[in-house]
């Protein structure tokens, strides 16, 4: 599969002049006659009753239009896993109880922000505030504050996996190690805000836009929440400024602008600030982890026992998700011929934790990858070889859980092993630290409950040849507009200039499940090509019949050219035959349409896509500050489709997955984010940004549309743990929790020190 | 052989100690009761999951089900 | 959300002083704004009257003589930073600014501003002290002028009364065999310190004798601090590794950090002994070549 | 009480009425409505907002509207001149220099005003001349290529 003729080439995003000259209109950019602005008031009181909203004051202010509290909705929860009920728990615009600093309590549309904010200070609430519990280990404690209705010890969902038998499987290791872990969380930070404008016409129809990585989610959570029929609101995602798992669920932006608009028939719009952003958006899940590990003394791996308890906030949203994945990913990549994981949920009054780029993994690949280096220090083995010794193999299957079809882990081992021999003798103070992780390409379970396949695409050729491609998808920047285009164009045999797309509205495109899951290429991408095959088809019955070949011709469409395949020069322009093709089908135009849904894939996903890790780093000893010299990865995601946009997904992943490992975290106090803003956020910026080598592996996915799998989330997995291996190496000192700031690696400096000099004497 | 879960008759043809990993997992109020009304505290039991490997706290209910909840067949 | 308020654009420095007498304390001055407006976004500081000083370019200015050097209030960042001769004759003052925050703040953001501010955790106190700078406030009743090292009395508070102006900061030249050097610890470079320390040393002809030092610490007490019992530790002697760590104890025992998100108090006094002497050491040694 | 805003805006002549705690960013975006200058945390941290300013770049969100009185602004929509894209845009297309495309005005601003500074930058000074600017999608690295591809003099400045 090497004769592509558009897939593989270095091209242009498809919407790179917008973004490059400023002219790209995003939710944030949108501007509607009549339109009004709005705000939302929050909850100051982790936890506490509403006894009384008085809203008269607010409305008296000149400018207001319209006050909204949850007694203006229907009381209805909004929740991800919409199969079951009781994981539905969030109001949005709470009635009777606020759970966390941030819970939106009422809403005001005004003729301009600031006339709106003002108002905020005019609505009066009475509160009663009640005991709350911020940590997962005090939430389940016997009498601890009761956060949801009939959940007690606060329990929000619980997992547990296991194949095998783990603890005979113990009594047979030589060597047994036992460690506890603690994953901070993470904020998307993505550069445009949540922001929704929301627009309800005296028809009683919704229009709305908003910044969105599923377009259809949100049209049927709006659809839940508002009693109404999804064929009735229509979601528009034109451009998105970063999602990073951060914009699938209805959020206090989106709803809270409906309400207003449906009261008013007028537009309203939201935009949260950057500090509601960071306290009344979801966030990264932070993970307690406790692993026991057990093998041979060659470094062969036979069981592994992993307990997690995860702080859940104040609600379910897609959580639940991670605590699945976390769990699964626990045993990647790596043959356990015994496994078991035990993974509990738990709700305390704290900013609500949910997807996030990794979507559990990047915890679990943390902790896991941490302790097999430790195993690996105590056996002596070299990090690489232990990983080679247990690393999975194509074709593999995660007992009851998993089919692995393609797989390239062991190139990547053996590319990254060349690269750290190449390093030679590093100078003192330098350390590198080897990680290995997979990933999935999108996830099989439907908890959203769908009755609709998971992607779905219509392609149509119109009669100048141009092809116009209708996807549920939607692009948060990660570039699957482009990709989707791309394949487009490869199976139609037309050029990428040729494609149009049309993707994110669920006023003209067919159902996705939209951009989480890395489900976009495989999934999205296999609808697309399905749809293109469709009106492929149909023009070579067409040309098969004008150009009279013989019957043991097959033709095929390249680069605009309609040939026989075996005779590339016998052939006719792609342009006339869809010309004549059209008329000949009495003026209709081509329309193809493709679905995909996965069966009979396991439990997780379709495809699996594998890569390792190299960072090094240089470490103070004296501060314990460390700088990120350089981060290596070999990475395989099967067929490359769009090197450019994979290259970005690489780098872009290693400042996000290196800032969780290096500097980003989100201190609280009482339930109180601490650093709410950009300035006391730390993030990687261009002068802290290591190196970035990348070495990409060839494999091919059978299950993925020319071969190609998973390459936007796997890549957020390792960076942690390579970091904290790499510190490891270079000055002797393990991090169990995360980050791993200057000041936690000296302590365990002087700590080392102190237990020297003990030995010593 | 094979155990029953007394409280939604699940059934796990591997072990008592399996099936207590089910209910104390399950934590919904049915099953909850009835640990309770062996005179275990289920937050207890649950606390240890995360202290302790090996199953400590399943091992408990476990001995229990080994006589209540197994069937023959 | 910024409140209201009523903005002026003195043309001269005797408008703005005029306009500060007559508002008092309803009014707040902006430059760059680099700080204030963040305040005033926040709802912290929401003035009556803006006495906005960015365009007296009659304060922008940066001269060099052989008393020292003058650099008038409303002078960027940038512009210190570009300065050829600061580059030349105070390269430690062109280091610092390099450091400060982003291109764009220091574009529009002033070294007056900065000062002004009173931020224990900004970059050029802590250099201005240790290079022994001189500030000019100017009122109505006239001008007074203050040691730098005496200016920020507290947290975000300096010793300015209602109705002055800072004008301008002066550096004595530095004597012959003078050294300084500087250096912010932060996680993400272009952050704001976690601690600092500044450090200006001069040694004595060819014997290599510490004749005079300073040392000044940035973010490690409610403003940026001088170490004065740390110095009396090297003063006059003939400066060991031993010497230098001592210094460096004894500074953090000067020091009165605090802790909050980004370190504990105990973090910031170790950065204290270990930025001490590798800042004195790199003062001494450009003190030799200079 | 709102006092005039004499300046330009991409070369073109503005003479406005603002209220004087408008900042330059809104005044670029809502009055005149350039919506390609982004605001990103409305705190002078993200760089989203950044904008020429005399030939400096400053950052929109932390300026009064009124401080750029008599100023010449250069936004994102300055930069092509007509239908010809200026060599940064141009690197930015091929070396895949965006993702989600927020940051992008701004990183543009602040690589034009290096550049215009200092037409030869090393890759320290370039990596300082983005500082100011966050991205979260990139990782920074193919902006720093793109940069230095124009240093390199891989594209020419539009007629």
């Amino acid at each position: 599969m090497s004769d592509f003729s558009v897939i593989g080439k270095r091209v242009h995003n498809i919407d790179g002049t917008e973004k490059v000259t400023g002219s790209g209109k995003y939710t944030f950019d949108v501007v509607l006659p009549n339109m009004l602005y709005g705000k939302v008031l929050r909850s100051p009181h982790p936890h506490a009753k509403i006894l009384k909203i008085d809203t008269r004051r607010a409305k008296r202010l000149v400018g207001v239009k319209a006050v909204v509290t949850g007694k203006d909705t229907l009381g209805h929860k909004q929740g991800i896993w919409r199969r079951f009920p009781e994981l539905c728990d969030e109001e949005i615009l709470c009635r009777e109880k606020v759970r966390y600093i941030g819970d939106a309590v009422a809403a005001v549309a005004a003729i301009d922000e600031d006339t709106a904010e003002e108002a905020l200070d005019l609505i009066d609430v009475e509160y009663e505030p009640l005991p709350a519990v911020f940590d997962p280990m005090d939430a389940i404690k016997e009498g601890a504050p009761q956060i949801h209705e009939g959940v007690e010890l606060n329990i929000n969902i619980n997992r547990h996996i296991e194949w095998g038998d783990v603890d005979e499987a113990f009594e047979k290791c030589d060597y047994i190690r036992e460690d506890k872990f603690k994953c901070s969380s993470q904020a998307h930070v993505c550069m445009e805000t949540h922001d929704a404008v929301a627009s309800f016409g005296h028809n009683g129809k919704l229009e709305v836009w908003t910044s969105s990585q599923s377009s259809y989610y949100i049209q049927r959570l709006y659809a839940d929440m508002l009693d109404m029929s999804e064929s009735d609101i229509r979601v528009h995602n034109r451009h998105t400024g970063g999602g990073f798992g951060s914009k699938f669920e209805l959020d206090s932006a989106q709803f809270p602008a409906a309400i207003l608009s449906q009261k008013l028939c007028q537009p309203v719009k939201i935009v949260l600030t950057r500090e509601e952003e960071f306290t009344a958006t979801k966030r990264r899940t932070p993970m307690y982890y406790f692993l026991k590990l057990g093998g041979k003394k060659d470094g062969t791996m036979l069981a592994k026992e992993v307990r997690v308890i995860t702080e859940g906030g104040a609600y379910t949203a897609m959580g639940a998700t991670a605590l699945y994945l976390t769990g699964f990913f626990s045993s990647f990549p790596y043959k356990y011929p015994n496994y078991r994981y035990d993974g509990y949920r738990v709700y305390t009054n704290t900013a609500v934790t949910s997807a996030m780029r990794g979507f559990g993994a990047p915890q679990s690949t943390f902790v896991g990858e941490s302790q097999i280096d430790m195993m690996a220090d105590d056996l002596g083995i070299d990090p690489v070889e232990i990983r080679r010794k247990n690393g999975m193999t194509p074709n593999y299957e995660v007992p009851g859980q998993a089919f692995i079809q393609s797989c390239g882990l062991h190139q990547c081992l053996d590319k990254i092993e060349e690269h750290i021999k190449k390093q030679g003798k590093l100078p003192p103070n330098h350390g590198i630290g080897v990680s290995a992780y997979g990933f999935m390409s999108g996830g099989i379970f439907n908890w959203f409950n769908t009755p609709y396949a998971f992607s779905a695409a219509v392609v149509r050729i119109n009669i100048d040849g141009k092809v116009d491609v209708y996807s549920g998808t939607c692009d948060m920047g990660q570039g699957s507009n482009t990709t989707l285009a791309m394949i487009a164009a490869e199976e139609l045999g037309v050029r990428l200039e040729d494609v149009r797309m049309f993707s994110g509205d669920t006023g003209i495109c067919p159902p996705d499940l939209g951009a989480w899951g890395s489900r976009q290429t495989l999934m999205g991408g296999n609808a697309v090509k399905r749809a293109a095959a469709e009106c492929k088809q149909q023009l070579l019955e067409f040309a098969a019949a004008k150009m009279g070949a013989n019957i043991v011709y097959d033709l095929d469409i390249k680069d605009r050219w309609v040939h026989l395949v075996d005779r590339p020069e016998r052939g006719v322009s792609y342009f006339d035959i869809v010309k004549e093709a059209i008329r000949g089908k009495d003026g209709v135009a081509i329309m193809g349409r493709g679905h995909y849904t996965p069966h009979r894939k396991g439990m997780i996903s379709p495809a699996y896509s594998f890569g390792v890790q190299a960072a090094e780093v240089e470490v103070d000893p004296e501060t314990g500050r460390y700088k990120l010299v350089n981060v290596t990865t070999a990475h395989e995601s099967g067929t490359v489709i769009n090197p450019l946009g994979i290259e970005g997904q690489l780098e872009g992943a290693i400042m996000m997955a290196g800032g969780y490992g290096f500097c980003e975290d989100q201190p609280m106090d009482e339930g109180k984010i601490l650093n709410p803003s950009i300035a006391d956020y730390k993030l990687i910026r261009s002068l802290d940004m290591p190196e970035t080598d990348i070495l990409e592996i060839d494999t091919y996915e059978p299950e993925g549309p020319f071969g190609a799998k998973e390459a936007g989330e796997g890549l957020t997995n390792p960076t942690a743990g390579a970091i904290g291996n790499a510190v490891y190496k270079a000055v002797g000192v393990r991090i169990y929790d995360l980050p791993i700031t200057p000041e936690k690696v000296l302590k365990a400096l002087k700590e080392k020190e102190k237990q020297q000099k003990k030995a010593k004497k | 052989m094979s155990y029953h879960c007394p409280v939604c008759n699940k059934v796990s043809n591997k072990s008592a100690l399996d099936l207590a990993r089910h209910m104390i997992g399950r934590g919904d109020k049915v099953h909850r009761d009835w640990i309770t009304s062996k005179g275990f505290k289920y937050s207890e039991l649950l606390a240890l999951q995360f202290s302790s490997f090996g199953g400590e706290g399943f091992k408990a209910l476990a001995e229990v089900l080994e006589k209540e909840a197994k069937v023959k067949d | 959300m910024i409140k209201d308020f009523e903005h002026f654009a003195p043309a001269t420095l005797k408008e703005a002083l005029a306009l500060l007498a007559k508002y008092g304390d309803d009014c707040k001055v902006i430059c760059g704004g680099q700080s204030l407006l963040i305040l005033m976004r926040q709802g912290l500081v929401s003035p009556k009257y803006m006495v906005d000083i960015k365009g007296l370019t009659e304060l922008s200015y940066i001269k060099e003589g052989k008393d020292g050097l003058k650099i008038g209030a409303t002078t960027t960042h940038r512009a210190i930073e570009k300065s050829p001769v600061i580059k030349k004759k105070y390269p430690v003052l062109a280091e610092m600014e390099n450091r400060l925050a982003s291109i764009q703040t220091r574009n529009w953001g002033t070294i007056g501003g900065n000062i002004c501010h009173g931020d224990p955790a900004g970059d050029p106190a802590s250099v201005l002290i240790a290079l022994n700078a001189t500030l000019t406030v100017a009122g109505a009743k006239g001008t007074r002028s203050i040691p730098m090292e005496k200016f920020s009395l507290d947290y975000f508070e300096v010793d300015l009364k209602d109705g002055e102006l800072l004008t301008e900061i002066q550096i004595p030249a530095p004597p012959p065999r003078t050294g300084a050097a500087y250096y912010k610890f932060n996680v993400i470079e272009s952050d704001l310190a976690t601690t600092s320390v500044a450090a200006s040393v001069t040694l004595g002809s060819g014997d290599g004798v510490c004749q005079d030092v300073r040392i000044a610490l940035g973010a490690a007490a409610p403003t940026a601090i001088r170490a004065k019992k740390a110095e009396k530790v090297l003063k006059g002697k003939k400066i060991t590794d031993a010497l230098l760590k001592e210094a460096g104890e004894v500074a953090a025992t000067e020091a009165e950090p605090i802790s909050d998100i980004y370190a504990s108090e105990e973090y910031r006094l170790e950065l204290v002994r270990v930025l001490v002497p590798r800042m004195t050491k790199e003062a001494m040694a450009r003190a030799k070549k200079a | 009480m709102k006092k005039q805003l004499k300046f330009k805006v991409n070369g073109q002549p503005y003479e406005i009425f603002v209220e004087p705690k408008k900042l330059l960013v809104e005044v670029i975006r809502d009055l005149i409505g350039l919506t390609g200058t982004k605001r990103g945390c409305n705190s002078s941290s993200c760089g989203a907002c950044t904008v020429m300013l005399n030939g400096m770049s400053v950052k929109s969100c932390s300026v009064l509207a009124l401080q750029a009185n008599g100023t010449e602004v250069v936004t994102v929509e300055g930069l092509a001149k007509g239908n010809e894209l200026s060599p940064l845009q141009k690197s930015f297309l091929d070396h895949g220099s965006f993702q989600c495309g927020f940051c992008t005005p701004g990183m543009l601003m602040s690589s034009t005003a290096l550049l215009a500074e200092n037409p030869k930058p090393t890759k320290l000074e370039i990596k300082e001349g983005i500082d100011g600017n966050i991205c979260r999608c990139t990782g920074y690295n193919s902006i720093i290529r793109a940069v230095t591809a124009v240093v390199k003099g891989e594209y020419k400045e539009a007629k």
